[in-house]
């Protein structure tokens, strides 16, 4: 299990890095490496060059804005799941991260990777899904920015273009008042989810409850956005959220393998939507009586 | 639970291995580098059965760092066929295919180049002209006469097909008020050691000598290879020092050791093959049984089982091996711990073409455990009864030993009653249960498993006269040699390699218990095969009845030799002579030493009795224990020691999700005299992950092409920390008749009955809805499948 | 080939090396360290767990050369090494006091996974053991004396902690 | 692993125009995802090398194409076979052109085919999604061809 043959490039800026990219056709960014490498060992991916990010210092901040947190694509898994700034602006991705992997893949594994493979049962692609947020590709020395909810389409696949470079990552800043729910289902903790629910609720002191976002992952072929912003307005009892629930679920397909029937993926995903729904709803009611 | 008769057995020592383990100072197959070493690949059938055409290896050979591409037709030419254990001779292996590829993986070719990374490379440029045939996956397929036969020149898919009736079967039946029937299959997995195989072979011409260095942990194996590449006995040298990173079973190598040790020669190079991952999974032939019980019980209204219909067949894979055998050794123990008066067992093997089968853990005795197990809580729910009092009902009594079963072994001892007790106070038995309706009450679906079984263990491998009428087998010996050099330090060595066992830890104690020396200071060596006597290597759960034995034996040699030196230098009878720590004693208070007597026995040949040899050295080679006999009428005494272990557990999932949660475990386990008790409690815990991990994860898994879909640790599960639960281990101690100190075998503890304690506590939890799991592993897609089906 | 620097158990280590070449090859190969285990390859079994600056990561699922400049803790960097071979430090030692292995073919990776553990955290919970060593597989031992192990471990590193101070992270 | 594939495309431009571009081999050589060469070999035979760059998943793949029961310009079966570094695959489909109300083609296409090898091993997991996704870039492909003209 030893990889073909490639080169290697480590470049200073991300424009050095696109230049690589442009260059190379068979050319592939390499970030933490922690789902390529594999890939490269059982030579399911032969790239003929890789372009290791990981020393462009401006990918590994986060930027606070008024209204976002920024991650740089090459900030580690470990790295943001101990961040005060994401816990606290974005408690859904610190709530989705503890989920990742395992200790050492976390240590390496970077955010924007995870993105950029899109797996269909990444935590962090799940929850930028449903959050809408930004992914910004520098492609030709210009900046390209994607809206998470529409970026997956497939196994691995997103709509990025072939050369450009996943820069950051950008949150929109939870409001004061919001709750968030993560569950997913693996046969042992660490596995790929057989499925995952995210969901966050932004309430607004007089306006109540002024969005719902909802997400499913590892059921399909990406992740992908429930809409129940229906529940906006009504009580949100555990009948109306699994009323919801079952109707956004309808038109979803499910893949099946070895691991688990497309039926149980549908039924465990609705369950799991449901309960991160009642959880985001329950820390709201938590925040509201304190 | 030990008594304290005993100095350094059963006490808490550290295992003498560790040390050099935790520093990462092991000495494992992949970390030996040799001169000039060439490195091998295997490339890999892509389908399930075809005929190859022609290899186009001209590429391949171009590239430079390639040394030779190896083919099948010219291995066949070389080399004679591997063995087989029964009289199939027209199911012929060799180590690459030859002419026609059986399964998906298969090696078809070998490259042999300057390093792994050109070899891999290399594969790429094969070009290999194969025509796809028809191919047969499932075993009850492969028996019907128009199922495409694997092996064309033997005709059928057929290996094996034996059918034993123990007893009075029909009598039994009639005579019973009730039977049911039912079938259970258990999946194909392997204990999937963390280290793959390998191996790494030189020839040097001039001494005419093939020196190996493998991963092994194979009876016979230098004979073996010795034998296919037609090379004598004495020109096989296996160094047995090289540490085995696991195996339980699995690590037997002869195809993989057979290519390197003919390329090596060939080549007069040292040439090593470290499977990767993926050819370990999908062709180092180290699958385990898959297996499907069709089981009639026939029983008492009072819960009394009378007999045993069963039928096993087990699907082989692509060639025969060892592997039929593996339907062998629960005939040992068919009637598990119960009094079960008849029992009518069909065995039957069938190649198909999936990858080839290797001894597991247990040797074919833990699928056997599952499907009795399953029959008594399918009897106990028929007749609406406790399934913990049916099992009181019907286990063998303390007072019945040495008990005889019907198909021909003497159980030795056992008090599995007193056990099962044990267990259940320590567990807090009516806790557990008031736990279980708890946990139902908020909606989980909660069950609690139980199972009871026995480990046979020291044997002779009696299955195989008993299986193969041509093979005469009735000793297993183990030996060991002991020596105290002239500065009074004692050496002893061992003939087989190590994986895990503690066999050095093992020897030492015995040795220090019997010679009343420090274990510490005893140096265990493990030589090469040439410099050994003869051994069966670590399989059967044999090692502390077997080599503990010849190390006891040896060590009791030595100390006649000892007595015989003091009585002649004190002038007195033997029997005036007391043995202590090393010196002796006469009955008047002259003490003669350690230091005299090694003085004497290295220096003084004069000083020594009349004939006596010089030196303090002796060997002992062992026979099994009771196992003198071939067998006689279908029956036949097959191992010596019967260890007895009884599962408690309580598991819950949520009815949507059904990932099972095992709550507590506790074990109770009787292995008489303990030698090291870490030693035997860590396999009881390994032995119950692997259970856990058959019942619920692990399956070498194909899809309807022959495509193995398991080939990778993401879809190949094993447990981590997370899914295997703290583990109480209750310890009894009913010694073995049968062995130097009371020791039974513990090699296979917990796996024996981890399996059918998980799939019982899963089957309770959801009994209430009418469903019965009928396969290993139990997804927890098939949980929350199988309940919403009957709630929906 | 690609030249790369790195300090391996405190000591700088200079190779050449394909790119392809992961860390795993490369400590075993290059630089001679065969305590690190090849097991999956794959980035599953954990048996090739080094640490990078104190921080367990699977060398199997990095290039050589994305390790330059890193300073690496592999095994043979836990405990006594040329004169001071056999010496053991805490953590090894109680994984022989628990007999917490069986092969030992895991063992390196799992005591490395404790050590960074133990590093942060000082008096662990054995969930917090248990999720620490979650990617690390053992098919001998079923866990339960590695678990013992490393909670010995933390103890008598406690222990230490009170009496010598400085001397507590070198285990 | 098995995969089957059915669905329909509209394409811009006449059933004969687009029967003459699926039995082209430059047009296919054009539209099938990663196909760097097709050399007609025989009456509907064809010798196809891919490069398949799917994501981070790349492979060379020989293999041999042939166009059989053909009924221009109404339907044919496609089948194809061959092996590369990534596995063995083959299988056919049966492609249909029919005639929309607008005049343009309608093309159905039923495919099943079989993968063996190191995909069918380790990517069970996303195989029937990147196929999926072969099949949406290849009719892209296709309906530019026409978009262009």
């Amino acid at each position: 299990m030893k990889p073909v043959r490639f080169d290697y490039k480590r470049p200073a800026t991300i424009d050095e890095a696109c230049g690589l990219l442009a260059g190379d056709d068979n050319a592939r960014i390499l970030a933490g490496g922690q789902s390529l490498i594999p890939m490269l060992s059982m030579r399911l991916s032969r790239p003929s060059l890789l372009i290791d990010i990981a020393h462009i210092p401006e990918l590994t901040t986060f930027v606070e804005t008024e209204t976002h947190i920024e991650i740089g694509a090459m900030v580690r898994q470990a790295v943001a799941q101990k961040s005060e700034l994401v816990k606290t602006h974005i408690p859904l991705l610190a709530k989705a991260l503890g989920h990742v992997g395992h200790p050492p893949t976390r240590a390496r594994g970077t955010v924007g990777g995870s993105v950029a493979h899109a797996d269909p049962s990444a935590e962090i692609a799940l929850v930028a899904a449903t959050l809408g947020a930004e992914i910004t590709y520098r492609v030709d020395g210009t900046d390209e920015i994607f809206d998470a909810s529409d970026f997956f389409i497939g196994p691995m696949l997103t709509i990025a273009p072939p050369t450009g470079c996943l820069t950051r990552l950008s949150f929109a800043k939870a409001p004061a008042v919001c709750g968030t729910g993560f569950h997913e289902v693996a046969p042992r903790k660490s596995d790929y989810a057989l499925a995952s629910a995210a969901a966050q609720i932004n309430f607004a002191a007089g306006s109540g409850v002024t969005s719902i976002h909802l997400g499913i992952g590892s059921v399909g072929d990406f992740p992908e956005r429930l809409d129940v912003n229906q529940l906006c307005g009504t009580p949100l009892d555990d009948a109306a959220i699994a009323d919801a629930v079952h109707a956004a679920m309808q038109m979803v397909e499910t893949v099946e393998d070895l691991h688990a029937t497309a039926a149980y993926r549908k039924r465990v995903a609705t369950e799991l939507a449901i309960r991160a729904l009642r959880d985001a709803r329950d820390e709201i009611s938590k925040d509201l009586n304190q | 639970m030990t008594e304290q008769k005993y100095k350094f057995l059963s006490t808490p020592r550290r295992p003498v291995e560790d040390r050099r383990f935790v520093a990462g100072r092991g000495k494992f197959i992949a970390d030996l580098d040799r001169p000039n070493m060439l490195h091998v690949a295997p490339l890999a059938s892509h389908h399930a059965a075809a005929v190859i055409n022609g290899i186009d290896a001209s590429a391949a050979l171009a590239m430079p760092g390639v040394v030779d591409v190896i083919t099948g037709a010219e291995l066949a030419a070389a080399v004679q066929p591997l063995m087989n254990g029964l009289n199939t001779p027209n199911v012929r292996r060799f180590p690459l295919a030859v002419d026609r590829v059986r399964y998906a993986g298969e090696w078809v070719c070998a490259v042999v180049a300057e390093s792994r990374a050109l070899a891999e490379d290399a594969l790429e440029k094969i070009i290999v002209d194969a025509t796809p045939q028809p191919f047969i996956l499932d075993a009850e397929a492969a028996l019907l006469e128009t199922s495409a036969p694997v092996h064309p020149e033997h005709g059928s898919n057929l290996l094996l097909d034996r059918k034993f009736v123990w007893g009075p079967v029909d009598d039994d039946f009639d005579a019973a008020a009730h039977s049911l029937s039912f079938s259970v299959t258990w999946g194909r997995n392997s204990t999937v050691p963390i280290e793959t195989f390998g191996v790494l072979a030189e020839w040097n011409g001039w001494d005419q000598m093939l020196d190996i260095w493998a991963s092994i942990q194979m009876p016979k194996y230098a004979d073996q290879i010795a034998r296919s590449l037609d090379l004598p006995g004495n020109a096989i040298r296996v160094h047995y020092d090289v540490d085995v990173g696991g195996s339980y079973g699995v690590k037997r190598g002869i195809k993989h050791s057979v290519l390197v040790g003919y390329i090596a020669r060939k080549l007069g190079c040292p040439v090593r093959l470290i499977e990767d991952r993926l050819e370990n999974m999908r062709a180092g032939d180290a699958h385990g049984p898959e297996r499907k019980f069709d089981i009639t019980i026939a029983f008492d209204q009072d819960g009394t089982v009378r007999s045993m219909k069963m039928r096993a067949l087990d699907n082989a894979g692509a060639y025969a091996g060892r592997a039929p055998f593996q339907l062998g050794k629960p005939i040992s123990a068919i009637v598990g711990p119960y009094q079960i008066n008849s029992v009518a067992y069909h065995a039957l093997s069938v190649t198909t073409n999936k990858t080839v089968q290797e001894a597991v853990r247990g040797f074919g005795q833990a699928p056997t455990n599952y499907a009795i197990e399953t029959a008594m809580d399918r009897v106990a729910e028929y007749l609406g009864m406790d399934r913990l009092a049916l099992r009181q009902k019907n286990l063998i009594r303390k007072d019945q030993f040495p008990y005889l079963i019907p198909s021909g072994s003497y159980y030795d001892s056992g008090d599995y009653h007193a056990v099962i007790d044990k267990v259940l106070a320590a567990a807090d038995y009516p806790a557990m249960l008031a736990e279980r309706d708890r946990l139902r009450d908020a909606g989980m679906m909660a069950g609690i498993g139980i199972a009871a079984c026995l480990e046979p263990s020291g044997g002779n491998s009696s299955f195989e006269p008993l299986l193969n009428q041509s093979n005469q087998t009735s000793t297993w010996m183990e030996s060991c040699q002991v020596n105290i050099d002239a500065l009074g330090k004692l050496t002893a060595r061992i003939h087989t390699t190590s994986s895990g066992q503690g066999h050095e830890t093992l020897v030492s104690t015995v040795l220090g218990e019997v010679m009343q020396i420090d274990p510490e200071l005893i140096r265990i060596t493990r030589p090469n095969s040439l410099e050994s006597l003869p051994g069966n290597s670590p399989v059967g759960s044999r090692m502390a009845i077997m080599l503990g034995g010849a190390a006891a034996r040896a060590g009791e040699k030595l100390k006649a030799k000892i007595m015989a030196i003091a009585a002649h230098r004190l002038g007195v009878a033997i029997d005036q002579l007391r043995y202590e720590g090393g010196d002796v004693l006469a009955h008047d208070g002259r003490r003669f030493t350690w230091d005299e007597m090694v003085e004497l026995a290295h220096r003084q040949y004069h000083n020594l009795p009349d004939g006596m040899d010089p030196g303090l050295a002796s060997f002992d080679i062992m026979q099994v224990p009771t196992g003198d006999a071939l067998p006689v009428d279908d029956k036949v005494q097959m191992y010596p020691c019967y260890s007895f272990e009884f599962h408690l557990l309580l598991v819950s999932f949520d009815p949507i999700i059904g990932r099972p949660d095992i709550h507590s475990y506790v074990i109770g386990h009787d292995c008489g005299t303990v030698i090291n008790p870490a030693i035997v409690s860590g396999m009881t815990y390994g032995g119950i992950a692997h259970g856990i991990g058959a019942a619920l994860f692990e399956e070498f898994a194909y899809d309807t092409n022959g495509q193995l879909l398991t080939q990778s640790f993401l879809d190949y599960l094993m447990p981590s920390s997370h899914e295997v639960p703290a583990i109480q281990i209750v310890k009894h101690c009913t010694p073995s008749p049968h062995t130097v100190f009371g020791q039974k075998g513990s090699g296979e503890s917990g796996y024996l009955g981890a399996p059918a304690a998980v799939s019982a506590a899963i089957n309770d939890a959801v009994s209430s809805l009418g469903i019965h799991f009928e396969k290993l592993p139990i997804r927890m897609s098939a949980i929350s499948d199988a309940i919403a089906a009957k709630t929906s | 080939m690609n030249d790369v620097t790195l300090t391996i158990n405190g000591k700088p280590v200079s190779g050449v090396t394909e790119p392809r070449v992961t860390l795993l090859d490369f400590l075993r190969d290059v630089a001679g360290l065969k305590g690190t285990h090849a097991g999956c390859e794959h980035g599953v079994c954990g048996a090739c767990t080094v640490l990078i600056d104190g921080t367990a990561v699977r060398s199997c699922l990095m290039l050589a050369v994305q390790a330059e400049g890193e300073d690496i803790t592999t095994i043979e960097g836990i405990g006594g090494s040329g004169a001071r071979a056999g010496e053991l430090g805490v953590i090894q030692d109680a994984f022989c006091e628990t007999h917490g292995l069986q092969c030992g073919y895991c063992t390196p990776g799992m005591i490395l996974a404790a050590e960074a553990l133990l590093s942060v955290n000082t008096d662990p919970t054995e969930h917090e053991v248990r999720e620490a060593i979650s990617g690390n597989i053992c098919r001998c031992t079923g866990y339960v004396q590695i678990v013992d192990a490393i909670l010995l471990a933390a103890k008598r590193l406690g222990q230490r902690n009170d009496a010598v101070p400085s001397d507590a992270t070198l285990a | 692993m098995n995969i089957e594939l059915n669905g329909s495309e509209q394409i811009n431009t006449s059933p004969v125009n687009l029967w003459e571009s699926v039995i082209d081999p430059v047009v296919l050589q054009r539209a099938i995802p990663g196909c760097i060469s097709m050399t007609e070999t025989g009456e509907g035979q064809y010798q196809m090398t891919l490069e398949l760059k799917v994501a981070a998943v790349g492979g060379s793949f020989e293999g041999a194409v042939s166009l059989s029961e053909m009924n221009p310009p109404h339907s044919c079966i496609i089948t194809v076979s061959g092996s590369g570094t990534l596995g063995t695959g083959g299988g056919n489909a049966t492609v249909a052109i029919t005639e929309g109300d607008d005049g343009n083609a309608l093309i159905s296409y039923q495919a099943q085919g079989e993968v063996s090898g190191l995909v069918a091993g380790v990517g069970q997991r996303i195989l029937m999604g990147v196929a999926k996704h072969l099949a949406r870039q290849f009719f892209a492909a296709l309906k530019k061809e026409f978009a262009a003209a």
